[in-house]
């Protein structure tokens, strides 16, 4: 239910919503860079500012593929980078066992991905977002985990 | 449900170039909450931020959303907005529709539709925002500077000097540092010793001053404004209070180590100062070469010593003790050369550093300033310099440029040809790098007056043949090899972090980069902070640096630290983790996590079908919490929260950017 | 202890007495050494400068005769056999090159075979001190120039030792009985790969090398290549005009002193089969006697 | 009556009689033959309604929740795996070391009572499979042995009077084949793997019945029982039920103890240890092999981190 | 001639420099010009150029100068210079590139080294070994040096170190299928 939605209109070509959880000193930073830098990547990433990849609850992944995401993305600092020391070790951690998890699941593993994006590397950042929304255009909507509509 | 505002910001055509700000704004009103949702041209200023304020009153708003640029760049700014109009500043969310969505989508509808989810994510957000409340901790008014260099000494006098009580801690026995192996100073060619010791000895005897010398820092914990610091001070086995340093105990030691001072270019003795200008001026005992402390045999110092100052049993001591602020001046170590093998470092004698030429060239020095070279002891005539050694080469790690070379290679050739006016020094250099005062015109000097001969190229082999060195190198001006039958050569070795430097940037919890440089919080902007509020960099440790630039940076960590320790107190983080006590279990899996310590296990009293009865829970240290996270996720029950970054927002801010 | 052994085709030619004293000294150490089957050519010194995918296939075609045989360990004496067989197997452990080198030699290669060169395995599979309780003629007073050339510690990717000092047959030599002496030209090239089509240059840098072997006061040169050997060997007498100046560095393949040292005859490791005089200066050592 | 279970009655009477405990957890004979369920004594003459045998399948250390904010000690017997589920609740701060008396008993292996096919009938039955995957057939902690047993804080053969009847019955005999089902079901497609799950998480009743019975769930208020915090669904549709599973996985992960008592509980037979063992052998492949709740000094792989653990994410 | 007009050379030359990168792995960009690789050169002396000189002109743009440079068949392939590079150009590698590339585009300036790579080759091609003597007599007739190490040959002959026949292997298809399918991954006939 789109706001923009226009009834007129011909029902609009299906695009990937990708739910994106990024760490405020290094992620969300690099994005802002990429913006600052002008460069262009798909709307399709949507960040949620957390302060730290550590915050981010596996659960927060589960509730955005049941309520609907086709993608989710967990980004932040590069290990020994992290703006609070040793955040994003755990990060590293709980999600390296996550994503095996949600693989276990028979989830594709491209449609939840973690990433290291230091507040310098927009170009990393734009990459990474390039590359996630053309597997996910590739792999089409998901419907696993998903809550009935 | 709260009154919310929503206010979309066209930062002029930045934002609505490729987003229809009036659209987002109409289509905002409809979201669950929202009582007023308006655009304007700039919302950051001034008649921007006033309309704001005037519909917080005008609609009695609980906490408004605006939609502008990254809230990296203007959070505060909104804060305070709110604040003006008595609002808490907390009940704010910014929405980034500048540098996450109109400067990187070219597509207004789709800059338009993606700015409206974020913006419904923003307001499902801000609904459940709730006012938060810094408190305030106090800070105590002292501070630890780690490294008696010339960069922790100057930091030490500085903080000193505007009325703080500082704890200078050197793990040698005396302060001083590198700077006092140096013999003269570039560019102005002043004894070393002659503008250092003055400062060693005004911070040995300034009031405000505690020396603390062959200690280290075992931990930290505590926090910004309340470091409590573990000190090791290693065992000396001599009691200072007793001893006067007369140097008898010295003079009749038996056993004769290689000194680290002299570069192992001289003797020292197994109870020794390592200078004689060493502060404090008192004979340690190096337990790894005293005989007594070896096998319990000899025993003549002590037999020797006047004041019976000399105690074999004396070991260890650790103390705890407690700091509001921390400057970390721990230096640099030499590169070592004998990476190079083409070079036969390390291998052939009288291929020599920087630092040992320092030593040769002292008055003071194993060879009372004369200079000959180690193998044979004779006076050298030509003399070649190798610049960038262990510096701008990659395939040894070092891609950094040492900065300090250059100068001190041009220094050297001057001294040696003021020395030895028979004697040609040859410098092999890549670039020439002076960028200081006085310095381009010290190296003109160098070629001009003192006959040093510059070859640009990086030499590639040097060997021994009968007692010459034979450097090859090219002359790239020339294009052409170059070969020089040398008497010396000295490898102008570059800096290397200290070996230790990433254990103690983890026990300080501040970052380091790749090499090993301690890494400041902004490259430009913070030059001295690290990310960690209360600690300070200055000197070499931060990266490679020459004496002026070193006692510049240690000036500017002093006036972080004395501007730090002169508030009464310090505002704590306001968006802190807290532990719903109800649910809390006391599991303890939140502790081990902490990055801060911030997390204890108290006992608390509850009254339970009639009886009080105890139980653990976990407690955030409100002072202590920086506001990660981590503890929310390693809690199963979900007792711990992270205020302004609750579970509840968290999720609410999923299910908004979910529901399209 | 069994190996694979590719000889290479200096074995069978200018490095006559390589082949023989490897042989001797293996038989004699109980090491079997299993000839690769119908091995060919591993291209060196040209196929590199013609094409890259060719140089790796030629040495390919070896390793995978290898695997097939069940051989995981490759003994190569020559020291440009060594480094082409190497780089091929480093080449092949990316899969893309795997699978296109094994379409142009249309066999099965998966890179599992590890080249060693000969020397190597003569000091690292073999312990010091077994090899010193072997040796029944030491070689005691015998100044020996360790001369490694470049092949066989450059480039890094199949270094086996430093590349500016390396030290293994240093070690070898003095458990031997030898005295190695400090030089630094141990791996200055040669020039042997110039020797034909460039001879002027070949022949001043094989100058300089003879050079600095008999400045650091040694009495002959042991090496592990047969093409530094045959340039070292066959030229000198070229070299000694253009140093002006004497030589008289015998060139010694390192299987043939520990033939020595083992006691084998010195026919039997074709000592008779140099240039520069060999056999006297053995002879001539103290423990010959 | 068998050796075991007199001196386990011996053992229980003295410590009520002599006041050192205040009750007793322990097993008693049910109302079918293959029924060996939970018992709580506070007196010594109940110490004749103790019983042991291979039905004692029930791990009693998650009772020991209902008594953690009290001031009395109780003891209660452990099996090797039970005993795994002490040290959980003792490092886990849910009970005080000095409030809880820990016997251990010698494991025979238990049987599978869902091979019952006729419940007046009393057959030889089979062992369940976690009893022949098992590692730990000896207690890793206890105050007290019955029965000949002995502590082990390693993977061990089983020991005490029953061992070589646990030998017999193959004890320990499929250990290798730990995590065979996990492997089964990642070799499945992606498709497959889901469908599997799909199938399993249509049958959950949401009872909490793996919950309440596992040590490592010890939380004094689950997330899904708590109303005020909005993570999930309440109903049982297949999708909250599969955030349920995961979610549940990843709570325990690295803190199961292996006990199986959840799998074994179900009441639709969801295979809810592929889940924990997926995570268990993912765990020692990643961080380095660590059994949980067999070291009291232990740490929780999740709660520390190495500089150089597996970089999968540049 | 004038000076050299920068602006075109560097542009119109980026294909050859991209080439280089992606075909060989080096990256000529890398070079900082320390000259550590050409002080290093046994060989320097029989060149025109320095390595680091013919690196340089790859970087300006004249990239038909450094194929037709005579320096790059003085190149030992000693990788000394790799060795050393502080920046991991890999010069060895660079010089064995620039050969491949003269070939391909006709500009070998060294026709002994050409011809001696024929000569190898053919002998690898047809036997599977390198027949040494054949090849060296072969060589020595074709680029007219009747008697070059003319007086080695009655020594190696009684050594026993030339057989006058060549070794060949059993398998000699196998080669010829070898330098039929590089020539085919080259897009050339077979």
């Amino acid at each position: 239910m789109s706001a923009v939605d226009n009834p007129k209109q011909p029902a609009k070509e299906w695009e990937p919503n990708i739910v994106g959880f990024a760490c405020n000193w290094c992620t969300y930073a690099g994005a802002d860079l990429a913006g600052l830098s002008r460069m262009q990547y798909p709307p399709n990433v949507k960040l949620v500012r957390v302060p730290c990849s550590g915050r981010t609850n596996p659960q927060f992944v589960l509730r955005a593929f049941q309520k609907g995401a086709d993608a989710v993305l967990v980004a932040g600092c590069h290990p020994g980078d992290c703006h609070y020391a040793t955040g994003n070790y755990f990060t590293r951690r709980r999600y390296l066992l996550m994503q095996r998890m949600l693989e276990f699941m028979g989830i594709d593993p491209r449609r939840f991905q973690a990433r290291w994006i230091s507040g310098s590397e927009a170009p990393k950042f734009r990459d990474v977002v390039t590359q996630m929304t053309e597997e996910i255009k590739a792999l089409g909507p998901n419907r696993k985990l998903r809550e009935e509509i | 449900m709260k009154r919310i505002g929503v206010f979309v910001c066209h930062c002029g055509s930045n934002i609505a170039n490729t987003v229809h700000c009036e659209k987002v704004a109409q289509v905002a009103k409809d979201f669950p909450g929202v009582v007023l949702s308006t655009d304007y041209k700039y919302m950051c200023s001034e008649p921007g931020q006033v309309m704001i304020q005037e519909a917080i009153r005008e609609h009695n708003l609980d906490g408004y959303v605006v939609a502008a640029c990254s809230p990296r760049m203007h959070e505060p700014t909104f804060r305070k907005c709110a604040a003006r109009a008595g609002m808490n500043p907390y009940m704010v969310e910014q929405v980034n529709i500048r540098e996450q969505c109109s400067w990187v989508h070219a597509n207004k509808e789709k800059g338009t539709e993606k700015s409206i989810d974020l913006l419904r994510m923003g307001v499902a957000k801000v609904v459940k925002n709730e006012p938060l409340y810094s408190t305030t901790i106090p800070v105590t008014k002292r501070s630890l500077v780690i490294g008696g260099g010339i960069a922790g000494i100057q930091a030490a006098l500085d903080i000193a000097n505007a009325g703080y009580p500082v704890t200078l801690l050197d793990r040698e026995h005396t302060i001083g540092g590198r700077m006092a192996q140096v013999d003269k100073t570039f560019p102005t060619l002043d004894c070393s010793a002659c503008i250092l010791t003055p400062k060693m000895v005004e911070a040995a005897q300034h009031p405000n001053i505690e020396l603390m010398t062959y200690a280290e820092v075992e931990a930290v914990d505590g926090f910004v404004g309340n470091f409590d610091v573990t000190i090791r001070k290693k065992a000396r086995y001599v009691d200072f209070d007793q001893c006067t340093g007369c140097g008898a105990c010295t003079e009749k030691c038996p056993k004769k180590v290689p000194s680290e001072f002299e570069m192992e270019l001289g003797m020292r003795k197994a109870i020794y100062t390592p200078f004689p200008q060493a502060v404090p001026n008192k004979p340690i005992i190096d337990a790894k070469h005293c005989r007594y402390l070896l096998d319990g045999k000899c025993g003549i110092c002590k037999k020797v010593c006047p004041t019976g100052a000399v105690d074999y049993e004396q070991k260890d001591e650790l103390i705890v003790e407690r700091f509001g602020a921390i400057v970390v001046a721990t230096g640099f170590e030499q590169f070592d050369i004998s990476a190079y093998e083409e070079y036969g470092a390390g291998k052939i004698p009288d291929v020599i550093t920087g630092l040992h030429l320092e030593r040769l060239m002292n008055a003071s020095g194993p060879t009372a300033g004369k200079i000959k070279r180690p193998s044979d002891g004779k006076v050298p005539e030509k003399i070649v310099f190798v610049k960038c050694v262990g510096s701008r080469d990659e395939a040894k790690g070092r891609p950094y440029c040492s900065k300090a070379c250059c100068m001190y290679v041009a220094k050297h050739a001057t001294l040696l040809k003021e020395k030895m006016p028979n004697s040609k020094s040859y410098i092999f250099y890549m670039d020439v790098r002076t960028p200081g005062k006085n310095y381009e015109e010290f190296y003109a000097r160098t070629q001009n007056e003192y006959d040093a001969q510059y070859i640009r190229g990086r030499v590639s082999k040097i060997f021994q043949v009968g007692d010459k060195l034979i450097v090859r190198g090219e002359d790239s001006l020339l294009g052409r090899p170059v070969e020089i039958e040398a008497d010396l050569v000295v490898l102008a070795a570059g800096m290397d972090p200290r070996g230790d430097a990433k254990d103690l940037a983890r026990t300080l919890g501040i970052s380091y980069d790749q090499h090993g440089w301690f890494t400041e919080a902004h490259p430009k902007l913070q030059p001295v902070e690290t990310h960690t509020a209360g600690i300070y960099l200055a000197g070499a440790c931060q990266g490679p640096k020459d004496i002026p630039d070193s006692v510049a940076q240690a000036s500017a960590a002093a006036v972080k630290a004395a501007g730090l320790l002169s508030k009464p107190e310090l505002t704590s983080e306001a968006m802190t983790a807290l532990c719903d006590e109800a649910i809390c279990s006391g599991c303890g899996l939140c502790q081990s996590i902490c990055p801060y310590k911030s997390i204890e296990i108290k006992s608390i009293n509850e009254r339970y079908h009639g009886q009080m009865r105890q139980r653990r829970v976990s407690n955030v240290n409100q002072g202590l919490c920086q506001g990660c996270g981590a503890c929310t996720v390693a809690c199963p029950s979900g007792a711990m929260n992270l205020k302004g970054f609750t579970n509840d927002q968290i999720l609410a801010e999923v299910d908004a950017l979910c529901q399209r | 202890m069994k190996y694979g052994l590719y000889p290479g085709c200096s074995l069978n030619g200018t490095g006559i007495e390589y082949g023989l004293s490897t042989k001797a000294v293996a038989q004699k150490l109980g090491i079997d050494f299993v000839e690769i089957p119908d091995w060919n050519c591993c291209g060196a010194s040209s196929a590199h400068n013609r094409d890259h995918l060719l140089s790796v296939a030629l040495p390919a075609r070896n390793l995978a005769l290898a695997e097939q045989h069940g051989l995981d360990q490759i003994a190569v004496p020559c020291a440009a056999c060594y480094q082409r067989m190497k780089a091929a197997e480093v080449a092949l452990r990316d899969e893309p090159t795997r699978r296109e080198v094994g379409e142009v030699i249309e066999m099965k290669v998966e890179g599992k075979s590890r080249t060693r060169a000969l020397v190597e395995v003569f000091t690292n599979d073999l312990d010091a001190e077994f090899l010193s309780s072997v040796v029944v003629r030491p070689l005691s007073g015998l100044k020996v120039a360790s001369y490694y050339g470049c092949l066989l510690v450059k480039p890094a990717q199949v270094a086996i030792d430093s590349p500016e000092n390396p030290m293994i047959m240093d070690k070898l030599m003095a458990a031997l009985g030898a005295t190695p002496v400090e030089w630094s030209y141990k791996t200055e090239c040669c020039g042997g790969s110039l020797a034909i089509t460039r001879p002027e240059a070949s022949l001043g840098m094989t100058a300089n090398v003879l050079k600095y072997a008999k400045l650091a006061g040694a009495d002959c040169i042991v090496t592990p290549c047969p093409l530094c050997t045959s340039n070292l060997d066959m030229r000198q007498k070229a070299a000694e005009g253009l140093l002006g100046m004497e030589l008289g560095l015998p060139i010694y393949y390192f299987t043939e002193l520990m033939g020595v040292a083992l006691g084998l005859e010195m026919s039997q490791l074709g000592l008779t089969k140099h240039f520069v005089e060999a056999t006297s200066l053995l002879k001539n050592t103290p423990a010959a006697q | 009556m068998n050796q075991i279970t007199k001196e386990m009655r011996d053992l229980a009477r003295e410590l009520l009689a002599s006041g050192e405990v205040k009750g007793l957890i322990g097993w008693t004979k049910g109302s079918r033959w293959y029924l060996t369920p939970p018992l709580f004594i506070t007196r010594p003459e109940e110490a004749e309604q103790l019983y042991f045998d291979q039905f004692a399948v029930n791990n009693l250390t998650g009772l020991l929740l209902d008594y953690r904010y009290g001031d009395d000690k109780i003891a209660l017997f452990v099996k090797g795996c039970d005993s795994r589920g002490i040290v959980r609740l003792l490092q886990d701060h849910q009970i005080k070391r000095e409030k809880v008396l820990v016997i251990g008993v010698p494991c025979m292996g238990m049987s599978d009572k869902k091979a019952v096919t006729d419940p007046r009938q009393p057959v030889e039955l089979p062992l369940l499979d976690k009893c022949l995957e098992c590692r730990y057939p000896n207690p890793v902690i206890a105050d007290r042995l019955i029965g000949g047993a002995l502590v082990s804080g390693e993977p061990s053969e089983p020991k005490g009077l029953t061992a070589s009847e646990a030998a017999k019955r193959g004890v320990g005999s499929k250990q290798a084949d730990r995590f065979a089902q996990v492997k089964a079901i990642e070799a499945m497609s992606a498709d497959e793997k889901y469908a599997f799950w799909q199938a399993q998480h249509e049958k959950c009743l949401r009872c909490y019945a793996c919950r309440n019975i596992c040590p490592a769930c010890n939380c004094r208020e689950c997330i899904f029982e708590s109303d005020k915090k909005g993570w999930v669904n309440k109903s049982a549709t297949p999708t909250d039920n599969a955030f349920f599973a995961v979610t549940r996985a990843m709570h325990v992960a690295g803190r199961c103890v292996e006990c199986g008592e959840c799998e074994r509980v179900c009441p639709m037979d969801i295979p809810i240890m592929a889940l924990n063992r997926k995570v268990i052998q993912d765990i020692n492949e990643l961080f380095g092999e660590s059994d949980a709740g067999t070291d009291l000094d232990g740490k929780m792989p999740l709660g520390l981190f190495k500089n150089d653990d597996p970089e999968e994410f540049m | 001639m004038g000076p050299i007009q920068l602006s075109m050379t560097v542009a119109s030359s980026q294909d050859f420099r991209d080439r280089l990168k992606q075909e060989y792995g080096v990256d000529v960009s890398l070079c900082y010009q320390c000259g550590k690789c050409s002080a290093g050169c046994p060989a320097a002396f029989a060149m025109e150029h320095t390595v680091r000189q013919i690196l340089r002109m790859v970087q300006s743009g004249l990239v038909q100068e450094s194929l037709s440079s005579y320096s790059i068949w003085a190149c030992a392939g000693c990788e000394t210079c790799s060795t050393r590079c502080p920046r991991q150009v890999e010069p060895a590698k660079f010089m064995e590139a620039l050969r491949i590339e003269a070939k391909k585009a006709g500009l070998v300036a060294d026709k002994n080294a050409d011809l001696f790579n024929d000569l190898f080759l053919s002998s690898v091609k047809d036997t599977g070994r390198l027949h040494e003597v054949g090849m060296i007599a072969r060589f020595n007739i074709l680029s007219g040096q009747l008697f070059k190490d003319a007086e080695h040959a009655p020594g190696l002959f009684t050594q026993g170190k030339l057989s006058i026949l060549p070794h060949k292997i059993k398998n000699t298809e196998a080669m010829a299928k070898i330098f039929a399918n590089v020539q085919k991954k080259r897009g050339g006939k077979s």
